[in-house]
């Protein structure tokens, strides 16, 4: 064995810290505020909910984050344990287990935080905002924490064509149209129980604050793609929730936070600096959730040389500029800024030659994972990792077909390690850490058989 | 007036014990032995030991109630009742204020909700052999140790390791690279001790905990599992003196209960005729359905 | 010239491995025992003994295998699923499919010609699918373990478990014994179950011929026809093949001798 | 024409062994076959241009082989059992399959059966998750434009009286099926649980109004049968996810029990309320299918608008129905089934046993790999409960 003074595996970003240090505060902000008589609702990190509640003035906690930060801080242990008391069973989402259990804690404390809660706790909901957005877990997780709060809950609508519906004309205006529709009556909702009126101007302040949060993220990924690599995956997630929150009623602080984040890692872009402290010998994509309570292990594959370059999940969308001067309702602007069609984002991603091929053969085929490909294509990854979750299916359930037609399509292949989001039982490092040295056989030979085909990496 | 007598036999998969109790709930006669590789032929010679304990005959007994994994194989029982009913019942003659009877035997680990000396709600591990009897007996082994030998010796332990395989079988080869890298034995049985009790705990959990909490079952008797589910559950864990019985004794007592109850509303009940036959055996094809 | 050796250090046996050059010098094994760290000095002075050689003649050593960290002689570990598709390369180049059957767990692997491992699957956490089944199933019937494949062959009805936990399989093999079924229909149940959980990792790892089938349970001629029945397809098998992992390692040494700065 | 030899349960058994075989013989008489995943795909509007629609299942009898390559061991194994089954050829002989949103797996798997089994027409339904007015105009927009899917690949179009004279046909199916459900109030029940379960499979495998006179013949039968179900201690109902055969059910009616009542969907979910006739029958359609239908997959509360939330409240509105069931079919007890890693109805389960406590039923719940060996020690627990319940 060398005996060279080993730096840490991970060049982690200066950057990064301060506006972690952004997310840590949001529980003590929102505890005081609700402390003040403001009114907090838990709702989830990514939804059509957020900046309309802040637009109202209402304090957001994210129940999902909180469950990865006490994972992540391994204290999650008792909450899930807890929720299997209250008798949820063990393989449900390990972020809603957490929350139950919070729940339970807190209604068995006469709604006080519980003593063992870390970083302050969540303040009790005044509001249950759910989504049906990403997973049907998170309605019927709402739905769930009725027993412990008598708070309203409130799902808020949203289309989850697949993607060949999504390609069908007529599909994305009636889908627009919905989301508008239940937007309207979700403010209606609110506007009732809170006993006040929307100020639109404000919905315009929040949703602007954060496309523009969404773009920075954007561009800073954008520099991922660098040789090497200057950000990993470890800093992503380490901000992911700072990126997405929209839980500060001023937007600007996170949109500041990101501005530096873009300056250091384009400093490092520039300056050849890479986001591991050895070679990078192998560009990886992480498919699926983090496991929140065993970060460290991608220090072990960075010191074999595995750089994570992307990632499936929280991954921003590009940004689109459309002229919507002309729209005067200001929840028909909410929702066109954000809400594209995947019509659109192929057209986009793929330029006018390959566009309509893509597009076929989506039709063709039924499913198709055509952009998330192209995500791999275009950071030039040796290898995936597909992380395969006991406790949620939505994240996993697509995740074979996806590495076939990874392999199939761009000669990538994948690695399936099997584990969880909160659970830490259910992950084992060592054999994990076998698989990878294995692995890496496997991205060798097909590196040469990349080669051979003429791909570009 | 004619004394009259009740048995029950639980044939568990690794222990068969036959109780007998009179009409006044007193205990005649109790043997324990093991299933052994004759299984469920053995039901009839455990009988016959016990009978001549309490030195009566088959006829004298009037009813009989087997239960455990193997009670469909007893053919002189009248009636077949399950091992959760049968453990409650049983428990609570030992400790009247049970809430929740946790019985760990060989094939299977359960947690019991009891309510006035009744059983109200169970939960029951799955088919694997981690978290059951089997586990130590099988680590126990490729230690060299009997099955005896375990508490004690993890009661010496001050820094007990963490057993992170699940699978019985992993678990012993576990045991064996801790061993080799020096871990000390009594911290590795105690670790095997809290594996175990907290596999159970996790399971039991799902009833709510609430005093009285009793532990029953062969691995009741290894006083290193009942520090180790203390220690997971939060709360001190009763022990009867006889951990195995409370199955059969329970079958007992509802045999009894079941005639002085029919007695009493001027009923019949229908019963076998007796004869200390061998079990019967079950076809293979309707074995998948009528075993467990 | 010098010695390579490669020490796979297994869950029920420990195997050591000497090459010089691409031949075989030496292979012997030991049972791993409790103490580990016994079996592994034990095991490279007695592969010594056999190899004639002494320590000073050993150029490099690789150690592999569940209990690879014991090994404190070694220059450094290589994963067993490597050294396996290496060992297997070297026995059968043209094999591209390989079923590895160990005591505690079994591994499908996929490799190209150069021995690389293209894709891979390993039964993890439950020993339900791996030799030890096999094992418990011989010691409760009393045959000794290389005899229990004939027998299984001889059956036209293999029972069927109702469960499929190795160690509740020992209670059930036992009752079946008593209800009066045949050790052969015993043994030819576990056999075929065994096949049938491989056979579906091979599925899903995807086929290639030529297939070659290795570790302890490879030594199982009744294991080997069974998988050979449900995939419908030739199984090349070593001459040593519960070595092949072993054989692996000192592949490795040998190599990392020779550019010795690989890693 | 092959004219069945066999009536009522008899027809009902051979159907049941080999249930494709009518829609088979169908199909070489040039009918279309249809395939459609759990109960949200709009069956009418098959019926009304004269496709047969055609209940995919999967089988727990049979090994997972095929399967494991698309989806992981984690998620519903029903589901990967249905997948299992299209990739070994069993559903070949469909000329379309529809799907919906049932659950997330549901969604994935749509896409998965079109890549990898190619039946000729796919269709997947995005039906909403919540019963918001706004979700019933989508789930209308939604209906239409499956309507025009439907009408491309048929080559005709579904007029309104047609689609009218569908529902109706449909709508005596369920009246038949809720009168022979009457038939399981008596004591013992006139129709034991596994032959429910077998009828309402085979009926969902043939043409509605094959169905339609198939369940009239079943039901002058039992009447007068001799071999009826024989009286026992419990009367239990069955709650939960998907149950498509009979080995749990034949277990618990081994044992000193009747299953009488149940709220699965292979089981009284589809039939238990009409489709509204409206005059625009997309309207009807709608209501039934986002509304009426109660499944744990759709999010439903008793006032969305209410500043406070009343949990027990909200669970009377949502599960008032099984205390009707109960006490109708005179249940002394519940038992809560689900497929493992099912978690729309694992999130329900805590709750519906907070509502059974409230209204005093006892429940226990069971959770299965979809597996008839794993079945085996389920027996004890069962029995466990039926001693509880006394
Ligand atoms: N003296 C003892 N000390 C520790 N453990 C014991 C002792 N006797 C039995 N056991 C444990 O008890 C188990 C058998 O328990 P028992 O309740 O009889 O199970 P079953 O009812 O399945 O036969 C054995 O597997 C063994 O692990
Ligand atoms: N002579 C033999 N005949 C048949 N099977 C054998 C023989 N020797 C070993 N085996 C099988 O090989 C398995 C052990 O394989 P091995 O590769 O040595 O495993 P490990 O490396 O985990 O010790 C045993 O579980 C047994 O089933
Ligand atoms: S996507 Fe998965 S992890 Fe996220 S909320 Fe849904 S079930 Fe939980
Ligand atoms: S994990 Fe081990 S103990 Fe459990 S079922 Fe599998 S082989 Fe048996
Ligand atoms: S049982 Fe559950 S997971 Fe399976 S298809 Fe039905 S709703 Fe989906």
């Amino acid at each position: 064995m060398t005996q060279e003074v080993k730096t840490r595996p991970l060049n982690r970003l200066k950057s990064m810290y301060a506006l972690r240090a952004e997310v840590d505060k949001m529980y003590q902000v929102g505890g005081e505020a609700k402390a003040k008589g403001r009114p907090v609702a838990w709702v989830m990190l990514e939804g059509w909910a957020n900046p309309i509640l802040n637009a109202m003035d209402v304090i957001t906690v994210y129940p999902e984050n909180y469950s990865s930060l006490c994972a992540a801080q391994k204290l999650a242990g008792p909450f899930l344990e807890r929720a299997e008391t209250e008798g949820y069973p063990t393989h449900l989402c390990g972020y809603a287990r957490a929350c139950v259990g919070y729940s339970a804690r807190m209604v068995e404390l006469d709604g006080q935080i519980p003593p063992e809660a870390p970083a302050g706790g969540m303040p009790r909901p005044n509001l249950l905002i759910s989504s049906a957005e990403v997973c049907d877990a998170r309605f019927k997780w709402f739905q769930s924490l009725g027993r412990y709060f008598d708070a309203p809950v409130w799902t808020l609508e949203s289309p989850s064509p697949n993607a060949r519906e999504s390609l069908t004309p007529g599909t994305y205006e009636r889908n627009t149209q919905f989301l508008i529709n239940e937007i309207r009556q979700f403010v209606v909702f609110l506007e009732k129980l809170l006993g006040k009126k929307m100020e639109w101007d404000k919905l315009d302040f929040t949703s602007d604050g954060t496309n523009e949060i969404n773009r920075l993220r954007w561009e800073i990924n954008q520099l991922r793609k660098a040789r090497p690599c200057p950000m990993h995956t470890r800093d992503f997630w380490s901000v992911m929730s700072a990126a997405l929150y929209r839980g500060a009623a001023d937007p600007t602080v996170i949109v500041d936070g990101n501005q530096k984040m873009y300056d250091e890692v384009k400093y490092r872009v520039d300056h050849g600096i890479a986001a591991i402290n050895r070679p990078e010998k192998y560009r990886m994509s992480f498919e699926g959730l983090a496991p929140w309570h065993s970060l460290s292990f991608l220090d072990d594959l960075a010191d074999r040389g595995w750089n994570f370059v992307c990632e499936s999940a929280y991954s921003p969308g590009r940004p689109v500029v459309i002229d919507l001067s002309k729209v005067s309702d200001p929840i028909e602007r909410y929702v066109r800024k954000r809400y594209r069609s995947l019509a659109s984002a192929i057209e986009i991603e793929f330029g006018p030659e390959e566009a309509p091929k893509v597009k076929e053969e989506i039709m063709r085929e039924g499913t198709s994972y055509r952009l998330r490909l192209k995500h791999i294509r275009d950071y030039q990854c040796d290898g995936v990792v597909l992380h395969v979750l006991l406790s949620c299916r939505a994240a996993s359930s697509g995740l074979s077909l996806f590495s076939d037609q990874l392999l199939d399509v761009y000669k990538v292949p994948s690695l399936i390690i099997e584990g969880d989001i909160i659970d830490t039982s259910l992950f084992n490092p060592v054999e994990s850490l076998k698989k990878a040295e294995a692995f890496e056989d496997t991205m060798d030979h097909y590196k040469k058989v990349r080669k051979n085909l003429g791909f570009e990496w | 007036m004619i004394p009259i007598y009740f048995a029950g036999i639980d044939l568990g998969s690794t222990m068969t014990k036959v109780v007998i109790v009179d009409e006044s709930e007193k205990l005649l006669a109790y043997v324990v032995q093991h299933t052994g590789a004759e299984h469920r032929r053995l039901a009839n010679k455990v009988m016959e030991e016990s009978l001549r304990q309490a030195v009566i005959t088959i006829d004298e007994i009037t009813y009989v109630i087997a239960t455990g994994y193997g009670r469909i194989n007893v053919p002189f029982a009248d009636k077949q009742i399950t091992e959760l009913t049968c453990h409650a019942r049983g428990v609570a003659h030992f400790f009247p204020n049970v809430r929740l009877a946790i019985d760990i035997g060989g094939q299977d680990a359960k947690g019991m909700k009891v309510k006035n000396g009744k059983l109200i709600d169970f939960v029951m591990s799955d088919k694997c052999a981690a978290g059951t009897g089997r586990y130590l007996e099988v680590v126990a082994h490729t230690l060299g140790l009997t099955l005896e030998d375990l508490g004690p010796i993890s009661l010496k332990s001050t820094r007990k390791v963490s057993i992170s395989s699940i699978c019985t079988i992993f678990a012993q080869q576990e045991v064996s690279n801790h061993l080799s890298a020096g871990v000390l034995l009594e911290d590795v049985v105690a670790g095997l001790h809290d594996a175990i009790a907290g596999r159970v705990a996790r399971m039991v959990r799902r009833l709510k905990i609430e005093p009285d909490v009793v532990f029953t079952g062969g691995v009741a008797k290894n006083i290193g599992v009942i520090k180790a589910l203390e220690e997971n559950l939060g709360c001190p864990v009763l022990v009867p003196s006889e951990p195995l019985l409370s199955g059969a004794l329970g079958a007992a007592l509802i045999a009894r209960e079941t005639i002085l109850k029919a007695q009493a509303e001027g009923k019949s009940v229908q019963t076998t005729r007796r004869k200390l036959g061998e079990a019967t055996f079950f076809k293979q094809d309707d074995g998948i359905l009528s075993g467990n | 010239m010098g010695y390579y050796l490669g020490i796979d250090i297994g869950s029920g046996t420990s195997k050591g491995v000497v090459i010089q050059n691409s031949d075989v010098i030496a292979s012997h094994s030991l049972r791993s025992g409790v103490n580990y760290k016994l079996a592994v000095q034990k095991l490279r002075q007695e592969l010594l003994e056999k190899a004639k050689i002494s320590i000073d003649d050993v150029a490099g050593t690789v150690a592999t295998g569940q209990g690879a960290c014991m090994v404190e002689y070694a220059d450094r570990q290589v994963a067993d699923i490597r050294c396996c598709a290496r060992g297997m390369n070297s026995a059968f180049p043209e094999v591209r499919t390989i079923i590895d059957v160990e005591g505690q767990s079994t591994q499908v692997l996929r490799i190209n010609g150069q021995g690389q491992v293209i894709n891979f699957i390993i039964s993890e956490r439950c020993a339900s699918g791996a030799g030890r089944f096999l094992d418990i199933i011989a010691n409760v019937l009393q045959i000794p373990l290389g005899e229990i494949g004939a027998l299984s062959l001889k059956s036209n009805n293999p029972v069927i478990f109702t469960t499929a936990c190795a160690v509740f399989g020992e209670s059930e093999a036992v009752s079946r014994v008593a209800e009066g079924i045949s050790k052969e229909d015993i043994l030819a149940g576990v056999h075929k179950a065994l096949a049938e959980k491989i056979g579906s990792m091979v599925d899903r790892v995807g086929m290639e011929p030529k297939y070659g089938i290795c570790g302890g349970g490879a030594l199982n001629v009744g294991l080997v026809e069974w998988v050979r029945r449900r995939l419908g397809v030739e199984l090349l098998v070593p001459s040593e093949p519960d070595f092949i992992t072993a054989l692996g390692a000192a592949i490795f040494a040998r190599e990392q001798g020779k550019t010795n700065s690989s890693s | 024409m092959v004219i069945a030899t066999k009536k009522g349960l008899a027809r009902v058994q051979e159907l049941y062994q080999d249930r494709p075989q009518r829609v088979k013989e169908l199909k070489a008489e040039g009918k279309k076959i249809i395939g459609y995943l759990c109960i949200y795909p709009v069956t009418e509007m098959m019926t009304a241009l004269d496709i047969v629609p055609y209940r995919v299942l999967g089988d727990m009898r049979e090994s997972i082989t095929k399967a494991d390559a698309y989806l992981p061991p984690v998620v519903c194994p029903f589901l990967r059992s249905c997948l299992d089954q299209g990739l070994k050829g069993k559903y070949d002989f469909l000329d379309g399959m529809v799907t919906s949103h049932i659950c997330d797996v549901g969604s994935s798997l749509s896409g998965i059966w079109h890549y990898t089994v190619k039946t000729p027409f796919h269709y997947n339904i995005d039906t909403p998750h919540t019963v918001h007015e706004t979700a019933l105009n989508q789930t209308k927009g939604v209906m239409k434009a499956f309507q025009k899917a439907l009408e491309d690949f048929a080559g005709k179009k579904i007029t309104n009286a047609k689609l009218k004279k569908a529902i109706i046909l449909h709508n005596e199916q369920r009246a038949l099926v809720r009168e022979a459900y009457e038939l399981k109030k008596q004591d013992p029940p006139l129709i034991s649980g596994a032959e429910t379960l077998k009828t309402i499979k085979v009926i969902q495998s043939i043409p509605v109004a094959e169905g339609n006179a198939l369940l009239r013949d079943i039901i002058s039968e039992v009447k007068t049968r001799k071999n009826k179900p024989a009286k026992k201690n419990a009367r239990l109902l069955v709650w939960g996810s998907i149950l498509d055969d009979t080995p749990l059910i034949e277990m618990i009616e081994s044992l000193d029990a009747n299953v009488v009542m149940d709220d699965t969907c292979v089981g009284s979910r589809p039939f238990f309320d009409d489709v509204k006739i409206t005059p625009d029958p997309i309207d009807g359609l709608a209501q039934h299918y986002l509304v009426d239908i109660k499944c744990p997959r759709t999010f439903r509360a008793r006032d969305f608008y209410a500043a406070k939330k009343n949990y027990m409240e909200d669970l009377k509105t949502r599960f008032s129905y099984l205390s009707d069931y109960a006490r109708e079919w005179k249940a002394n007890g519940v038992i809560l089934q689900s497929v493992r890693y099912c978690d729309t109805h694992g999130y329900e389960v805590p709750q519906v046993r907070d509502y059974l406590r409230e209204i005093d039923l006892p429940g226990i719940y069971l959770e299965h790999d979809y597996t008839v060996g794993a079945l085996a020690p389920l027996k004890t627990r069962v029995q466990g409960f039926l001693e509880i319940i006394g």
